[in-house]
């Protein structure tokens, strides 16, 4: 029996591997095939300079879908990153229009750590109102939502908020136009974001205990685990990555408006979801998630490159692409 | 009831060599089954021998992977996912089967509503419900919600829900791990009612006691293969665990050993109260077995949920070496040695859709830290071990949890428990659902751990269980201790005397 | 005898709109310090259901007079009729519903839609005789296609070719994004019309970022201070701006509060015009102040 | 014993009783502090006209909201309300344009029973993609959001889609602005449509399986319930329920364009929420639903009629009423 046993774990092992390769693989298979698709469209679609336009404007949406997998995985929903994101970059701005710090490196540099605090406690506060008030996390962040907008709306009376000092623009430009050894910035900035959120989720205590959290509360309670603080601190996690997309934000437009982020909140729960994170919470999937958002920013792109649909039903084609991909990709799953 | 005439009666329902495979894992190879009608049939072997997955394909839950299933004596393929009911044939499954949000009456009749005009007649239904939770002596309220009721009390909703039903045949899985003496006499009564009517009944169990006391014919599973079926009278609990196991089983129970009267309180309650649990007071030596016995409902599990810290004490202190332990904080006590394992272990004790390293590790992740990062060669070590130390078998290594028979889950989640070191344990129905071969394991485990100086809490409803283990017993009734029994005086009728209320301590 | 003016504008949701209310508040402020007795109500509104409401609920507050910038006109026609049906005077400022009679306001001080593309198609047409134009459009409504019909109709017969054309939906963000679009599908690109200055900040970003120099210039429209300011200042690629000021809805309430003082007679319509804004005259388009 | 235990039997009874009952009051607990705050804050709101108009105008919310109770119970979520608003009502005034009826009170009424076949064709669409395609209901929904946005887009052709005929028009007015024995039309229809609704949740077989689906899946699959029929049978009654909200629209503003019912899904959604439906399934509280959407619509009314709120600050106000009122439900449930 025990020789026998173990000739059927291996095969087993074989064979869930497989398994598991092949669920992740997924949203990356309909990457490629969208990408294909994209090649046979237009021919400019291939070129390098679309494939890294497309991945650098992901980047918004990508890193703030990456901290958005911290909370759904732990069972929660943030609606209001993209209202963050506007109210954020405000405060951005707004701090350094004061011109409080003369030294303008020096200046960006406390800009940029006010952001991430800001983010941080904007997090903190979704996360406090979801957990201690015992809010559904739905309407606790559609609240914040309105909170964030309105306060944004208010403090540029309506208008845009604009960086003013040409200075800092151009000293601070460099954080999403530049490039490292041929790399777009902000593409650069996504792999970190991703690489460090993969290993917190997969490989430290934390990350395990979202899973399990997102899993059962029970279970996570009765095996110890402080459920709230998990949660929370999955909030503040989402906060963060908004203020680190806001970072990248303020350097490519330089202003913001009230319009600034509407609907992002929508896009990063659809990535997250595309990349294979289920919405019930419990599973994970960072890498997933990045590819989710890319795969929204290419069927934008591959609408606007091709000739032959119409400005008013470009709508409808996205909606159907993302049907189709998803139905794709179950098929692919199933077959395993 | 005998049952000289065998062969004449045709049976019900048969299965002639069923083999069942998930994936690449096979699970049953060639099983052979038969029923009679009006015979109440036992199917009992080890943990993960096969027999939830067997019951579930003569009830139409799963479908076979080669072989063939008959009724009265022609091949069928039973519909799926429990339509079989319209066939008279029903399942109690072994883990419950019931929606929280739901009423008891909504459970009874899920499915197959009463309807007047297409408007639900709701006072019938209710007044059904009654009736029949009346018959099985439960004082369940038929309005209240799923999520609102105890294990045991869930488990009878199951039970009604069966009996209710014009069955031919009714499989039970384990359908007493979570019920007390007084409440399987109910069932076994009922059950006796129904067989005379000419209904059939398979019972999964590993309480071989019932087997003898209930079932007409047994059949015994071991690893996925038939071993053997036979009339009941001519076997014995022995010779059926002997079949079971495969090899001779020594006494059940390891020697008792009492802790000196000297040996430190580690542990020790003061006027403990909650909602329901009244001023409880009781001390835990350094290396003793204490167990907790009492009626269903009798407020164990809540107390020890308040020593944890899982629930939130009114009054009352929790000393662990003479030192308080902070309410409501459950990992302090984890912290300070302090390890509850739960009873309910679908709901909260693992995670159904992890693997079993996922769960092993959960509570203990600390110690597979390295350098700020888990170490998963560490954890598949940690895994290694417990399935050694707990005999924990599955076929698959990377089955999810959720699929796993449950015996294996049980002992996965004792490991678990066990993975944090506790010095102080409390374990809240350590063997529900555990084979006779691995309760006797489990029971050297305890007896074990008191050994090298920790201490154990047993709280369990299975009598002999807490007669067999524990150096001293404390018995609850309402929320009361209201008695400490120590010595002779372990014993079945001075237990129930106090648990009934005939008699009671000052305390 | 105290008196009551109900304002109804869109909420400020992009560039344009801020304007709206910011011109909105000071005019009522002006207007309440002129009048001691009138008391003038602002109210904001995101979609045309809402504002519906907002009608509504002005008229529980009793008002004499209501002076409304409709977020899409054709829906709240209903809407309004009901307030001009009790004989408030109506005063419907910017878009106009289709059937845009007695019946429905008073006084009608119309922003130019279709002029304001047909500026700009007549500014190509006699700059760049042989460019080829991308668009970006704003929102699927009506406005936003008056404004298309009057480009259309500016360079019809011209050898100025539109190459495509897509939503922008009024945001700096998306429009950057479509202009990074059209560059990779467009080698050559001579003339980009955005319609709305808030959408040329994305697109000149894009160009910058693309280091691509065939694009000649941008023109935008509305007068933010931005592009004003740009305008002012000489800026290659934004050599004019057309107007399309948000101070028209100040306009109309100032006429408003007339028409009820009786004042003056108003009624009909008022139509201000899509002004060319050059370097020339910019310097009276520009309110550093002003949100927008 | 026996007799003992019977006992405590009754007063668990008891407890529970009082448990729910509480729980299904808390929204309208909610409802009565807001009309006092109103009543405090403008002496007209109270007036039988506001209320009676914040009622009316509640309407479409209310009745989508009553559909998505039924799609929220059995565990789904329906994204595409707002745009299925569009669409269906562009249908409808495009084919009362089209005049192939000559007889206006036929045609009228055609038009009716074509809006209410295109909403449930709608439901049911939303309904095969999310349980045959087996696509997570919030993608699927996501998709066809798009979808029916983009086709009304395409159809008013970017501009708004008006009904021509005035005869028309006046005849079909009172549907809205009616009122029958003092009660106006919307509000009589809100009544009907809710009454039918909890009369189909409450006291039919359909109901407990919605129930049941949305509680567990696996326990209502292997109690025989058709899992997947019931489901989509539950979108097609949230596309019925848009159909009847269109009926009531197309009278009111008598045009659509491709703005109409931006944003109508999440108010949906929040009147369920607030309601006191879980987002997670199983429970379903009808006259919950209209309470939120009722409330949701007053807190925008106080709003207005209130002046000293700066109107940048509306949507930050907004936000924190409704995290308020859930507060003041959440304690009031806690005391129970
Ligand atoms: N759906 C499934 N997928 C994979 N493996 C399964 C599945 N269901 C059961 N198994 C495996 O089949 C084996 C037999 O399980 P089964 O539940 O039938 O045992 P059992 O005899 O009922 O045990 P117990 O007494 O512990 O309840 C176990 O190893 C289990 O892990
Ligand atoms: N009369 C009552 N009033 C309120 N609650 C009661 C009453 N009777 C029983 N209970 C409930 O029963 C629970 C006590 O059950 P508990 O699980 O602690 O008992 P147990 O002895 O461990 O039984 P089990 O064998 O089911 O584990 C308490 O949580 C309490 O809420
Ligand atoms: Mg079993
Ligand atoms: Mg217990």
């Amino acid at each position: 029996m025990s020789i026998n046993s173990g000739g059927e774990a291996t095969t087993i092992r074989r064979r869930s591997w497989r398994d598991v390769d092949l669920r992740a693989v997924a949203p990356f298979a309909a990457l490629a095939l969208l990408i294909i698709i994209g090649a046979l469209v237009n021919p400019n679609f291939i070129s390098i300079t679309n494939l890294a336009n497309v991945a650098t404007r992901s980047a918004f949406i990508a890193i703030i879908a990456v901290g958005a997998t911290f909370v759904i995985s732990s069972g929660d929903l943030d609606l209001s990153v993209g209202s963050m994101v506007a109210f954020v970059a405000s405060l951005m701005i707004l701090f350094m229009n004061s011109g409080v710090i003369a030294d303008p490196g020096l200046m960006l540099a406390a800009a940029m750590v006010l952001t991430v605090v800001i983010g941080s406690l904007c997090g903190l506060a979704n996360g406090l109102i979801t957990t201690v008030g015992r809010i559904e996390p739905f309407i606790a962040t559609l609240g914040t939502m309105g909170i964030y907008r309105g306060l944004t709306t208010w403090l540029s009376q309506g208008g845009a908020i604009t960086l003013r000092s040409s200075e800092l623009q151009s000293l601070y430009r460099p954080a999403y136009f530049g490039s490292v050894l041929g790399l777009p910035v902000p593409i650069l900035v996504i792999l970190i974001v991703t690489a460090i959120a993969a290993f917190i989720l997969y490989r430290t205590r934390y990350g395990r205990h979202v899973t399990a959290v997102g899993s059962s509360r029970d279970v996570a309670r009765y095996s110890g685990i402080a459920v709230n603080r998990v949660r929370t601190i999955a909030f503040i996690i989402q906060g963060l990555c908004v203020a680190i997309a806001v970072l990248l934000y303020v350097p490519r437009l330089g202003s913001t408006s009230a319009t600034t982020g509407i609907l992002w909140e929508l896009q990063a729960i659809t990535a997250v979801v595309v990349g294979g994170t289920a919405l019930k919470g419990g599973a994970g999937r960072v890498w997933g998630t990045i590819c989710g958002a890319f795969i929204l920013e290419l069927v934008g792109n591959i609408m606007l490159l091709s000739n032959f649909i119409s400005e008013y039903l470009i709508g409808a084609i996205q909606g159907s692409i993302i049907i189709i991909a998803m139905l794709v990709q179950r098929s692919l799953t199933r077959k395993a | 009831m005998t049952r000289d005439g065998e062969e004449a009666l045709a049976p019900v329902l048969s299965a002639e060599r069923v083999s069942k495979s998930f994936g690449e894992v096979q699970v049953l190879f060639s099983v052979d089954f038969d029923m009679l009608p009006g015979e109440i049939h036992a199917l009992v072997g080890e943990n993960g021998a096969g027999k939830s997955t067997l019951v579930k394909i003569l009830s139409g839950f799963e479908s076979p992977t080669s072989g063939r299933l008959l009724l009265d004596g022609e091949p069928v393929s039973l519909p799926a996912n429990g339509a079989a009911e319209a066939l008279g044939i029903i399942l109690i499954h072994q883990e419950f089967n019931l929606a929280e949000h739901l009423t008891v009456t909504e459970s009874l009749f899920l499915g197959r509503e009463v309807t007047r005009f297409g408007v639900l007649d709701r006072r019938f239904m209710r007044a059904e419900t009654r009736r029949i939770l009346d018959m099985l002596g439960s004082h369940v309220d038929e309005d209240a919600l799923i999520s609102s009721l105890a294990v045991a009390d869930k488990q009878m909703v199951e039970i009604a829900k069966a009996i209710s039903r014009d069955a031919r045949v009714i499989f039970m899985d384990e359908p007493t791990a979570v019920l007390s003496r007084e409440e399987t006499e109910i069932l076994f009564d009922q059950v006796r009612k129904l067989r005379a009517k000419g209904t059939s009944f398979v019972f999964v169990t590993h309480k071989l006691n019932e087997v003898m006391e209930l079932t007409d014919r047994v059949t015994v599973l071991r690893d996925g293969q038939w071993i053997k079926t036979a009339p009941t009278r001519l076997l014995d609990s022995d010779a059926i665990a002997q079949l079971m196991v495969g090899r001779e089983l020594s006494s059940l129970y390891p020697a008792k050993h009492e802790p000196d009267v000297d040996e430190e309180i580690v542990l020790s309650v003061r006027g403990l109260s909650t909602g329901y649990v009244k001023d409880v007071s009781f001390d835990l030596r350094k290396g003793e077995v204490l167990g907790f016995s009492g009626l269903i409902g009798s407020g164990r599990t809540e107390i020890m949920e308040a020593i944890t810290g899982l629930r939130s004490r009114l009054s009352g202190e929790v000393l662990v070496h003479g030192t308080p332990l902070a309410a409501d904080d459950f990992m302090e006590g984890v912290r300070r040695g302090l390890a509850y394992m739960t009873k309910d272990r679908k709901g909260r004790g693992l995670l159904l859709e992890e693997g079993m390293t996922a769960n092993l590790t959960l509570q203990s992740l600390g110690r597979h830290v390295r350098y700020g990062y888990l170490d998963p060669a560490s954890e598949r070590e940690a895994m290694a071990r417990a399935k050694r130390r707990f005999d924990i078998r599955v076929r698959d290594d990377r089955v999810r949890v959720g699929r796993m028979s449950g015996g294996n889950q049980q002992k996965l989640m004792l490991a678990k428990v066990m993975e944090t070191g506790p010095k102080i344990i409390i374990i809240d129905e350590p063997t529900r659902g555990i084979d006779v071969g691995t309760k006797q394991q489990i029971y050297h485990f305890i007896a074990a751990l008191a050994r090298e100086g920790c201490s154990v809490i047993v709280v369990s409803s299975e009598m002999p269980e807490v007669i067999g283990l524990c150096t001293r017993v404390a018995v609850m009734r309402e929320g009361h201790l209201v008695g400490m029994l120590e010595g002779d005086d372990i014993n079945e009728q001075t237990i129930m005397r106090y648990a009934a209320g005939l008699r009671r301590q000052a305390s | 005898d105290t008196k009551t003016i109900g304002v109804s504008i869109p909420a400020a949701d992009h560039g344009w709109t801020s304007g709206v209310v910011y011109h909105a508040n000071r005019v009522a402020q002006l207007l309440m310090k002129e009048h001691p007795g009138l008391k003038v109500i602002v109210k904001t509104s995101p979609d045309p259901a809402t504002q519906a409401n907002a009608l509504q609920d002005l008229e529980t507050q009793g008002i004499d007079a209501l002076v409304i910038l409709p977020t899409d006109p054709d829906p709240l026609v209903n809407a309004i009729k009901e307030v001009k049906g009790k004989g408030k005077f109506v005063s419907i400022v910017d878009r106009a519903p289709s059937s845009n009679d007695n019946s429905v306001r008073d006084l009608y001080v119309a922003g130019n839609n279709p002029a304001l593309g047909q500026v700009a198609g007549e500014y190509i047409k006699k700059n760049s005789p042989e460019a080829q134009v991308v668009v970006i459009r704003g929102l699927p409504i009506p406005i936003d296609q008056q404004r298309q019909d009057g480009f259309d109709k500016a360079i019809a017969g011209s050898k100025v070719k539109v190459l495509d054309r897509q939503f922008g939906n009024w945001n700096r963000d998306d429009a950057f994004k479509v202009m990074q679009d059209f560059l990779t599908k467009y080698p050559k690109i001579d003339v980009v019309w955005c319609q709305d200055d808030d959408m040329a900040v994305g697109v000149l970003q894009a160009i910058e970022q693309a280091k691509r120099t065939d694009i000649k210039y941008v023109i935008g429209g509305a007068g933010s201070k931005d592009m004003i300011k740009k305008v002012m200042d000489g800026d290659k690629m934004i050599p004019v701006d057309v107007l399309y000021p948000p101070s028209m809805v100040g306009t109309a309430m100032e006429l408003t509060a007339a028409a009820i003082y009786d004042q003056i007679p108003v009624h009909g319509t008022y139509t201000l015009d899509a002004t060319l804004v050059t370097k020339d005259n910019a310097k009276g388009y520009y309110f550093p102040d002003s949100p927008f």
